[in-house]
Parts: structure tokens; sequence; C-alpha cells
């Protein structure tokens, strides 16, 4: 029965036969397979993060009793579509004093390192751009890059805000890394991989969330807070702090070099709810209950990458949430739950999934 | 909690030491405050702020209008409390000329006055959150003080700068909805206080950020000469309207909104309490009010101010203000200077701040809520 | 600031103008308690609404003191008043206490061409920030004030605007036709 | 192109490019004799100004009382997110016009023109309510207030009203909307700001900052 979702989805497979029927050249075919994977997912970058965009701006006007923009389109669809026209053909200042080299590369920096990262999703059953079988780790590595686009942004401006703001991305990001991997790592071992696609195979029999003995749960809450960190959301934006540090990191720039750090910005959101989703809700995975067969029998007929953008979006949907309803932590508040409870926290949940993925085995094996 | 750091003067070299400017733009100075803020790393190590980017020279305009021009000019002091603005001066005019006010009027003051201190509060209470980072309670905010604009609106036609209040009562009587209306405000209102109090009181973020944060002792706000929910979170009962009772306030039962810790959580709570008291108010004057009645005493032509120094203080949101009025015998006065309550209020602010975060200037600012073309005038 | 701290801060106040004799009316209660924490150099004055003690500007501070003393912690506000006529300025400090309901004006004449006092900011902080303001309105000096400038207009501005002889040439001020 | 050449109303269709008054246009082509300045650039230009006109972010810049009704006009009930203006942004890099909401002194007149040359183009300013209209309440007599801020920046839309109430400030971003609707790329030019006699007061924090 599950065989059913691999049949959906013969894409790539097909283009690799039709690329090999008339370019007779391996090399060619691989060539062409990475052009088009890269031309597939820029175009699927802007889409989403403009989509993104515009559920943001839904999501908020919702929850504040408005309506949010409805007279571009209709419910205002079109709304970022003008917004990023409007941005890329606005003035592009570069203001007199700044670093001009670190000040051009660094929206790029946090862009490429967003754009990247979004690489080794798999989106559905072979439909991932990169297959490698650390991915996990360089995933994390590469999304890492983007703090050294914010830091070069606050020091190239030679703004004193947005140095502020440099400075508070920079050991804020670095020090909530730190839980995010740790809170991963403890289900890494238990799926006993790095590489996506097992980790979502290993899922076959239930999410890890639920499978991982309560360590799954754990880890969740402890990735969610930590990756909202991470993309500098709302409790934890700091940088940015639109009430005390005017725009933060980026209140230098302007037009398309802003709309990069915009755009990263949503990527790092649906990036870090896509790893989340991946590693704890089975990512593509339909859902399954024990021994329901019938039931999982109609979750199966749903496309895999409905399962995948269903999951994604429902827990974009909730670091949304946070941004409409919390307050911003203040910077040492906001280290001191670092390094005093989150991390600990990590470590030992770490801890104990190693003593029971060791000792213990699964509980929950039938499911 | 105390400050973090106390004395990081001593500790840090003068090369770590850097200034910003924090205004005159600036999304959370209310306008067009400016603040020079030494800093060390994130630590303020002093605040400097400059005041003047909206000074209108408006004591100097009075000398060139009569009284009853002037009243116009006040409400553009303190925008949003228009109503008590008027009052005070209005206050002040009929002491100088021994007008009497109909009763009717008399409650029609004070109805204004409360809700406009209510919708004031909660443009307060949005502002608040926007400034701690969370943008929902500012359009809550919004939401509700849009009813009270809405009976300004029925009342005189203006929805901000009101003119209601006048030498001699107020301009025009309020037509047959009001009473009904002001009574379904007040219905209204009292869940939604519990609602903000859900919302924003009972978070844990808000009440790191603001518990023990910018504490004002007694003593130095007494000394800074500050009023309003300022001084009464600092522990001080100080309330013009109980104090100093103008108007038929003391024909109504309500308390005075007092918290002794003197931070910003203090001036949070107190003005949550005034909400309540004031709504407290609005249904006793509506009890009180009589139905029919002059609302406005018949008042010469041309009022030439005797000669002499004449004084008038109200309780506005933010404090009290008081019209220092010196006449000599013409219509127009010789001199008014107008006592603010933000400009004393922000005297303080210099002194507290050291040693907090640059976040928390942010906080206590907004704590403070001050209105800039009230200071600067 | 250089401007505060250009006399030597012992420097005797110049002496006032005498001032105009103040109308005779039976003070009451409250009246006769200033008067008697004020001392002998205080004449009551029953002009207007607000009752208003005289005093001579050099003993101001010494007047402040007694009043500060005798536990009237608010000053409400201070503030000049000119008269080019009489070629002086009116000092009013308004003082209060937080625990009464009346209020009452200390106040004190300075010479035009002088126009300078001492101040008051030691004793209520509040002083502070409106002897600023005076200075920036009148040109007002005041003595040991530790922090003596224009708080209201730039530092480049001409001139005090709230004298009633100051004329405004650089900035386009449109007066009143009526 | 060739749809304007076949313009039956145009006299020069079909033949070589005459000389005209469309000196500043942006391609060779524009300097065809067409009536409505050429096909290509008026696509481009309904694109570009419909991007432009719908996505209007304003700097968050109000002194006094108009800024409280432009607080309202943001708010649920007015609620101008619904034309996408919602996107306030506190810094004048991102901005793209100046509601110039409140009254306007000499001392903040220099600080406004700085935030006005901030601004990346192309740039709109709405003068919202009396005070920034012409000065307002405080035309008379007031020595400090600028009368009229269009004496400091360039104004394309002037609002009346003390204050204006929400629904003028949406009609008037939407008469502003209109204006951007009518401009052309090509001939699209900078405003020229108004000649204000007083100096930019250099800023130095360290040397006004209370050393006590």
């Amino acid at each position: 029965m599950n065989n059913f979702i691999y049949k959906t989805d013969s894409m790539v497979e097909w283009l690799t036969n039709w690329l090999q029927q008339h370019l007779h050249n391996p090399l060619l075919v691989e060539i062409v397979k990475m052009l088009v994977g890269a031309g597939v997912l820029a175009g699927f970058v802007s889409v989403l993060a403009m989509v993104l965009i515009y559920i943001e701006r839904k999501v908020a006007a919702h929850m504040q009793q408005r309506l949010g923009p409805m007279r571009v389109g209709p419910h205002g669809i079109f709304q970022t579509v003008a917004d990023s026209i409007k941005l890329l053909t606005k003035e592009c200042i570069t203001p007199q004093d700044v670093d001009r080299f670190v000040f051009n590369l660094a929206p790029l920096v946090c862009f490429v390192a967003a754009f990247v990262s979004l690489s080794f999703i798999p989106f559905a059953p072979r439909i991932q751009a990169v297959n490698f079988n650390v991915g996990i780790l360089f995933i994390l590595g590469i999304s890492s890059l983007g703090v050294f686009g914010i830091l070069a942004a606050g020091w190239a401006s030679n703004n004193k805000w947005s140095l502020l703001g440099a400075m508070r991305a920079g050991a804020q990001i670095i020090s909530y890394e730190l839980s995010a991997v740790l809170a991963l790592l403890a289900i890494l071992i238990f799926a006993g991989t790095l590489d996506f696609k097992e980790i979502v195979e290993s899922q076959r029999n239930g999410w890890w969330i639920w499978r991982a003995h309560g360590i799954g749960i754990v880890a969740f809450l402890i990735y969610t807070i930590a990756s909202t960190a991470e993309c500098n959301r709302t409790p934890f934006d700091i940088v940015e702090g639109e009430s005390e540090l005017t725009a933060g990191f980026h209140t230098e720039y302007s037009a398309i070099k802003f709309a990069m750090f915009f755009l990263a910005e949503f990527i790092n959101v649906f990036l870090v709810c896509a790893i989340s989703a991946t590693v704890f809700f089975g990512g593509w995975m339909p859902f399954h209950i024990g021994d329901m067969t019938a039931l999982n029998g109609i979750f199966d007929l749903v496309p895999p990458f409905v399962w995948f953008f269903g999951k994604v979006f429902a827990l974009v949907f909730v670091v949304m949430w946070f941004r409409w309803t919390f307050p911003r932590l203040r910077v040492d508040q906001l280290m001191r739950f670092e390094w005093k409870y989150l991390m600990p926290l990590a470590l030992i949940n770490l801890g104990v999934g190693a003593v029971l993925a060791a000792y213990g085995g699964f509980f929950f094996n039938k499911f | 909690m105390s400050a973090p750091t106390t004395d990081t003067k001593a500790k840090s070299p003068t090369y770590q030491d850097y200034f910003i400017n924090m205004g005159p733009q600036h999304p959370s100075t209310h306008g067009v405050l400016r603040m020079i803020v030494k800093l060390s790393g994130e630590t303020v190590l002093g605040l400097t702020p400059h005041l003047g980017y909206v000074h209108r020279g408006i004591e100097k305009m009075t000398e060139a209008q009569t009284a009853v021009q002037i009243t116009h000019l006040t409400d553009r002091l303190d925008y949003l409390s228009a109503h008590m603005n008027n009052w005070a001066w209005s206050m002040t005019v009929e002491q100088a000329l021994g007008i009497a006010v109909p009763e009717r009027a008399e409650y029609l003051r004070v109805i204004m006055s409360e809700l406009t201190r209510i919708a004031s509060h909660q443009l307060w209470w949005g502002v608040f959150g926007m400034d701690l980072g969370a943008f929902t309670p500012f359009l809550y905010g919004f939401r509700d003080r849009e009813m009270i604009n809405d009976i300004f609106e029925k009342s005189c036609g203006s929805r901000l700068t009101m003119n209601y209040i006048c030498p001699g009562g107020v301009t025009q009587d309020v037509t047959g909805e009001f009473e009904g209306e002001t009574r379904r405000f007040v219905e209204y209102f009292k869940p939604i206080i519990e609602e903000y109090e859900t919302l924003v009181s009972g978070n844990v973020i808000i009440q790191e950020r603001t518990k023990g944060v910018g504490i004002l002792p007694a003593d130095r706000a007494k000394a800074y000469g500050c009023t309003g929910p300022v001084l009464r979170a600092s522990g001080v009962d100080y309330d013009l309207r109980k104090n100093h009772p103008y108007g038929v306030y003391p024909r109504f039962d309500f308390r005075t909104a007092v918290s002794p810790e003197g931070d910003s959580w203090a001036r949070y709570i107190v003005r949550l309490e005034e909400m309540r008291q004031s709504l407290k108010i609005i249904t006793q004057a509506l009890d009180q009010m009589p139905k029919e009645g002059p609302v406005r005493t018949k008042l010469p032509p041309t009022l030439k101010i005797p000669k002499g120094r004449y004084m008038a203080r109200g309780e506005t949101a933010r404090g009290e203000i008081a019209f220092f009025l010196v006449g000599n015998d013409s219509p127009k006065p010789y001199r008014v200077k107008i006592r603010t309550p933000c400009f004393s209020n922000l005297s303080a602010f210099p002194e507290i701040i050291k040693g907090w975060r640059v976040a928390d200037i942010v906080t206590v600012l907004s704590t403070f809520d001050v209105v800039v073309p009230d200071i600067d005038r | 600031m250089s401007e505060a701290a250009s006399p030597p801060p012992n420097q005797p106040v110049p002496p006032a103008v005498p001032a105009p004799a103040p109308v005779p009316a039976a003070p009451d209660p409250f009246q006769l308690e200033i008067l008697n924490i004020l001392g002998p150099g205080a004449a009551l004055e029953n002009v207007g609404k607000l009752p208003t003690f005289r005093v001579a500007s050099e003993t101001i501070v010494e007047v402040c003191r007694k009043l500060q003393a005798a536990g009237f912690d608010y000053l409400i506000l201070i503030t000049a008043v000119d008269y080019p006529a009489e070629n002086r300025f009116e000092l009013n400090y308004v003082v209060t206490r937080f625990s009464q309901d009346r209020e009452f004006c200390v106040v004190t004449d300075i010479k035009r061409e002088v126009a300078r006092i001492e101040t008051v900011s030691d004793i209520w902080a509040a002083a502070d920030w409106q002897e600023r303001e005076i200075y920036d309105m009148y040109g007002i000096r005041f003595d040991r004030h530790p922090d003596l400038r224009r708080i209201l207009l730039d530092d480049t501005w001409q001139g005090y605007p709230l004298r009633k002889d100051y004329v405004d040439t650089v900035h386009d001020v449109i007066k009143r036709p009526y | 192109m060739a749809l304007d050449h076949a313009h039956p109303t145009d006299p020069a269709a079909g033949s070589a490019p005459a000389p005209t008054g469309h000196g500043e246009g942006l391609l060779p082509s524009h300097r065809l004799p067409m009536p409505d300045g050429g096909f290509l650039l008026t696509t481009l230009d309904t694109l570009l100004n419909w991007a432009r006109s719908n996505s209007l972010w304003p700097l968050t810049f109000g002194t006094s009382c108009c800024a409280i009704e432009m607080m309202s006009t943001g708010a649920s009930r007015h609620d101008w997110s619904r034309f996408g203006f919602e996107v306030a942004r506190a810094t004048p890099r991102q901005a793209d016009m100046i509601v110039v909401a409140g009254t306007i002194c000499f001392k903040m007149a220099t600080r406004l023109r700085i935030l006005y040359q901030q601004i990346p183009e192309p740039k709109w300013v709405l003068a919202m309510g009396a005070c920034a209209v012409s000065g307002g309440p405080f035309y008379y007599d007031s020595y400090s207030v600028v009368k009229g801020v269009d004496r400091v920046i360039p104004v394309d839309v002037y609002l009346p009203g003390c204050p204006p109430r929400p629904e003028s400030l949406i009609h008037a971003l939407m008469k502003l909307q209109e204006k951007i609707r009518t401009e052309s790329v090509a001939t699209r030019k900078p405003h020229v700001l108004p000649p204000f006699p007083f100096e930019h007061v250099v800023m130095d924090p360290e040397k006004e900052f209370d050393h006590r």
C-alpha cells in the first residue's frame, strides 16, 4: 500500500530518462539536471518568500481584527508582487562612508545561505535538489553562514544602530544554534543517520516526535524555541528590534539589498520549519495511526508534497503566532534563557535520549 | 531584581563608551524627542534628552490672543488629554473673571475628561505593547479607543482636538444619544480591561521586562515634581482630583490608584487601575447629572482679564497641568505659563535610566508616557 | 556650561528694584503661616487669586530653603514675566506641598539688564529644567546652575523669544493682522 | 512599436524618427513621435506605477496630534494595510514616502530635510494636517513653526484638517496613488528641494551630551 506514494512522483526519473535519450552524455545530463534544479529552486524560493510574506500579513491582520491587504488582486494576493517589483526598481543607496565591498556582499551572503540550505530539503520522495549523506550536518553548517552576513552588514554599515544589531545577532544566533543542534542530535541518535532521505524513511513506522519516548517532544520544543531565535523572529527579534534599534543590522540597506535580507528572513523561517517537519513530523510521510488500515489508506491518497507543505505551513503559522503575540526579550534575558535553561535542558535531553537509544529500544515499534 | 550593573563607569575605559542619538526620528521616542545615550556595550551610562523639536511657541502666541481663543491652543499641548487641558484653562479664566459654571456643564466636563483619560490610557497601553515588541496590543487599544472617539465626535464634531470645554461651561449640549452610548461603552469596556490583563499583564516576558526596571523612588519623584501615574506608581498618594478637588469631583466615590514599587510594572498597573476608576466615575456622573439645564454661562463679548496672578491646576492623563496667568486689565493675557506634566516627568528620566540596557530606555520611557508637544509646548 | 560657570559662584546677586507697594489685605491662616516661614522680608500681595509673597531677589535661595524645610516639597513651576516698561523681570516660584491643596507664589524682581539670579535647582530638582527654560526664553542667567544652556530652541538661536521686545528677523514670523 | 505606428491620427506614422520634445527618453525608440510615449514604455510604466502605487511604505514620522490620527488609520477600524501601506519603516532607507504628520519647527526642519534626502528615489511626501500644509493654528505669531512643510521639502499631496480624519488620510493616500499612476519612468525627475536658508546643524552627540 505504501508503494502508492512512490508512483505519483517519477518526474525526476522521467526528466533523467528524457535527457539521457536526447543528450547521450552523462556529464551533460548531470549539468542540465543541476541547472534545471537550480532554476526551479530559484523560482520556488521567490514564490515561496512572497507567499510567506503574504501569509504573514494576513495572519497578522486577522489576529488583529483587521483585513490586511485587500486591494491588489483578490484579497490582496498580489500585494507582495507589487512590493517586490517596487523594491527591485527603487534607487539602491550605498552610503558614503560604508565599507562598500562588505556592505554589498552581506545581503548576498544572507540570501545565498538561506537559498542553498533549501536545496537539501526533501519535499517529496525524490524531489530533493541535492541528496547528501550528511545532509543535516551540511544544512546546519550552511545556514549558520547567515550570521556572517548579518555581522558583516552591521559592521560595514558604519551606523551605530546597525552595529548594535549585528553584535546582538552574533551573540544570539551562535548561542541558540547550540540548542537547536543538540535538540536535533537527540533525534538523530534514534534515527541513526544524517541523511534527510533516510531520516524520513526511518519514520515510516511513526514520527519521531511520538516515537522517541518523550525525548522527541522535548527536543521539538527546544528546537522550536531555538530556531525561532535563529531566524530573529519575535520574541527573539532583538537583532532588528524595531522599537529599539530602528531596523537593526539592515538600517542602512535599501531597495534590492534590503529585499534580500527580507527574503532571507522568510526563507529561514520556512527552512527551520521544514527541518522541524522532516525530523520530527516525518517529512512527506502521511499520518498513520497504528492498525487503522482504512484510515491510513485514505491518508496515503494525499500526495506527499501536500503532507510536507501542510506540516511546514502549520509550523510556520506557529512561528507567526509567536510573533504577533509575544513581546520581545531583552538581550541579557535572552542570553540567560539560552545558557541557563535551554542548553542544559537540551544536553540532558540528549543524554537521556542516548541512554534510551542504547538500552531501551523502541516502545512503540508497532506503529 | 536590581539594576544589572551599578558602577560600569568605573570599570569601563573611556574608549569603550560610545554615544548614540536616539531620535528625533525614532519609532519609540513617541514623536520627536531626542536622547543622546552614552553606552558601554548595551549598558546605559548616561542619557541626555534634547527637547524642543516641536516647540511651537504657544506661550508667546497666547499673548496675542484672547482668553477664549487660547482654548484651542491648549488642545494641541497634550492632544491625548485635550478635554482636561481645555478644562484647566477654562478654570483659570473662570477664576480670573469669577464666572460660574452650570451644573450640567460640570458633569459633562467630568464625563468627557474621564473618557479622555481612558482613551489616553488605551492608546498608551497599545503603544507600550508596541514598544516592547508586541504589535497586537496596539491595535486592540485603538479598537476600543475608536468607541470613545465616536462619543466625542457626536458631542463636538472632533476626534482629537476637541475644543469642547470652554470658559463658562461647554460649547454645546450633548445629543440625546450621549448617555446611552456612554453607558454602553462603560459596559463594553469593563470586561475589555480584563482582556488587556490576560493579553499583556499575564505575559511572563512583559513581567520580566518591566518588574524592577527603572525604579523611581518616591523622594526623587517628588523632588522632580513628577505627577500623575508616574508619581502614584512611586507610592505617593497624590491625585489632584482628590487632593485639590475641582469641578464636581468631590461628589464621586473613587480611589486613587497607587502602587508603591516605583518600577515600570507599577506604572503599568496604576494606569490599568485608573481606567477602572474612571469607569466608576463616569457611571456615577451619568447617574447624578441633571438631565436638563444650561451648559454654558453667557459671557460678556470681551473678557478683560483683571490685573493679577491666577492659576488653575487640572489632572490630565499624564499628571498635573497648571496654567499660570498674569493679567493686566486687557482681553489678552500678559503672560501665560503652562506647566505641563510631561516636562516634569521626563526630567526624572535621565537619572533613573542609568545602569539599564538600551531596550530598557524604550520600556521606561514608554511607561513614563510622554507626549512630546506637551513637553515642548 | 561655560556661560553659567563664568561668574564666580559667590558673586553677590545685584539688588532688586524696589517692589511695587503691595495691596494691603487681611491674610488668612494659610497666608499667615507662609508669612511666618518666610520671615520679615516677605510681603503679601493680594492681586489676583493666587496668594503672592514678594521677597528680595538676593534672598531667594534662603527663602526657598526655608520653604523646603517647612515641608513645601512640590515646586509646581518657575516662570518669569517681562516688564520692559519698568525695566524688570519678575520671577514667580509657585510652591505647594504634596499633602496640601493650596498653592502660593513667591515673587522676586530682577533688573532687566542684569538678568541674573541664583539657582534653586539644588533645593528642588524640578527647578533644573524650569530654569533652563527661563534661560532659553528670557535670557536670565542662573548662577551655580549645573547645566545652563538652551533647552527648547537651537543653540544657535538669536535672542530670547518670550521677552516683550523680541523681534525675530531670521525666521518668518507673521503677525496677526487683527 | 508597430501598434503605435499604425495609429490613424499620427501623421508621422511609419516615417523616420522626427525630433520631438521627448528629449529625455530612456530608450532611442522613445524619440519616435508617438502619442503616448511608446508601447514598451507605457507597459513598463503601467507595471511600475502599479507596483509603486500599491506598495507605499511610509516612514514612521509623526511629530504631534496628526500622528495619532495616522496611527488610527493604521489601526483596526480604518486599516490602511488594505491598500498596502502598513509596512511603516523606521529607517528612511526603506521608506517610499513621508507622511508629515504634525507641526514642523525650525529645529526639526533641518532634520526633516536630512530624512528626506536619505529616502531612495522614487519618493513622495504627503503633508498631513494644517500645520504641515501651512503652519495651521501656529501660522500667526509663532516664532518657531515653519509655515508649511513645502518650504522644507517638496510636497506631493496636501491634506487639510486639524487633525484630518483617518478617512481623509486614506483619501489623500489614494490621491497620491492616482498621482503616481500618471507618472512616467522615462520622464520622472527627482523633486528639487526648495531653498531653505538654515544650515543643517551638525549633530555631535559627544558634545551635546550632558557630562556632569
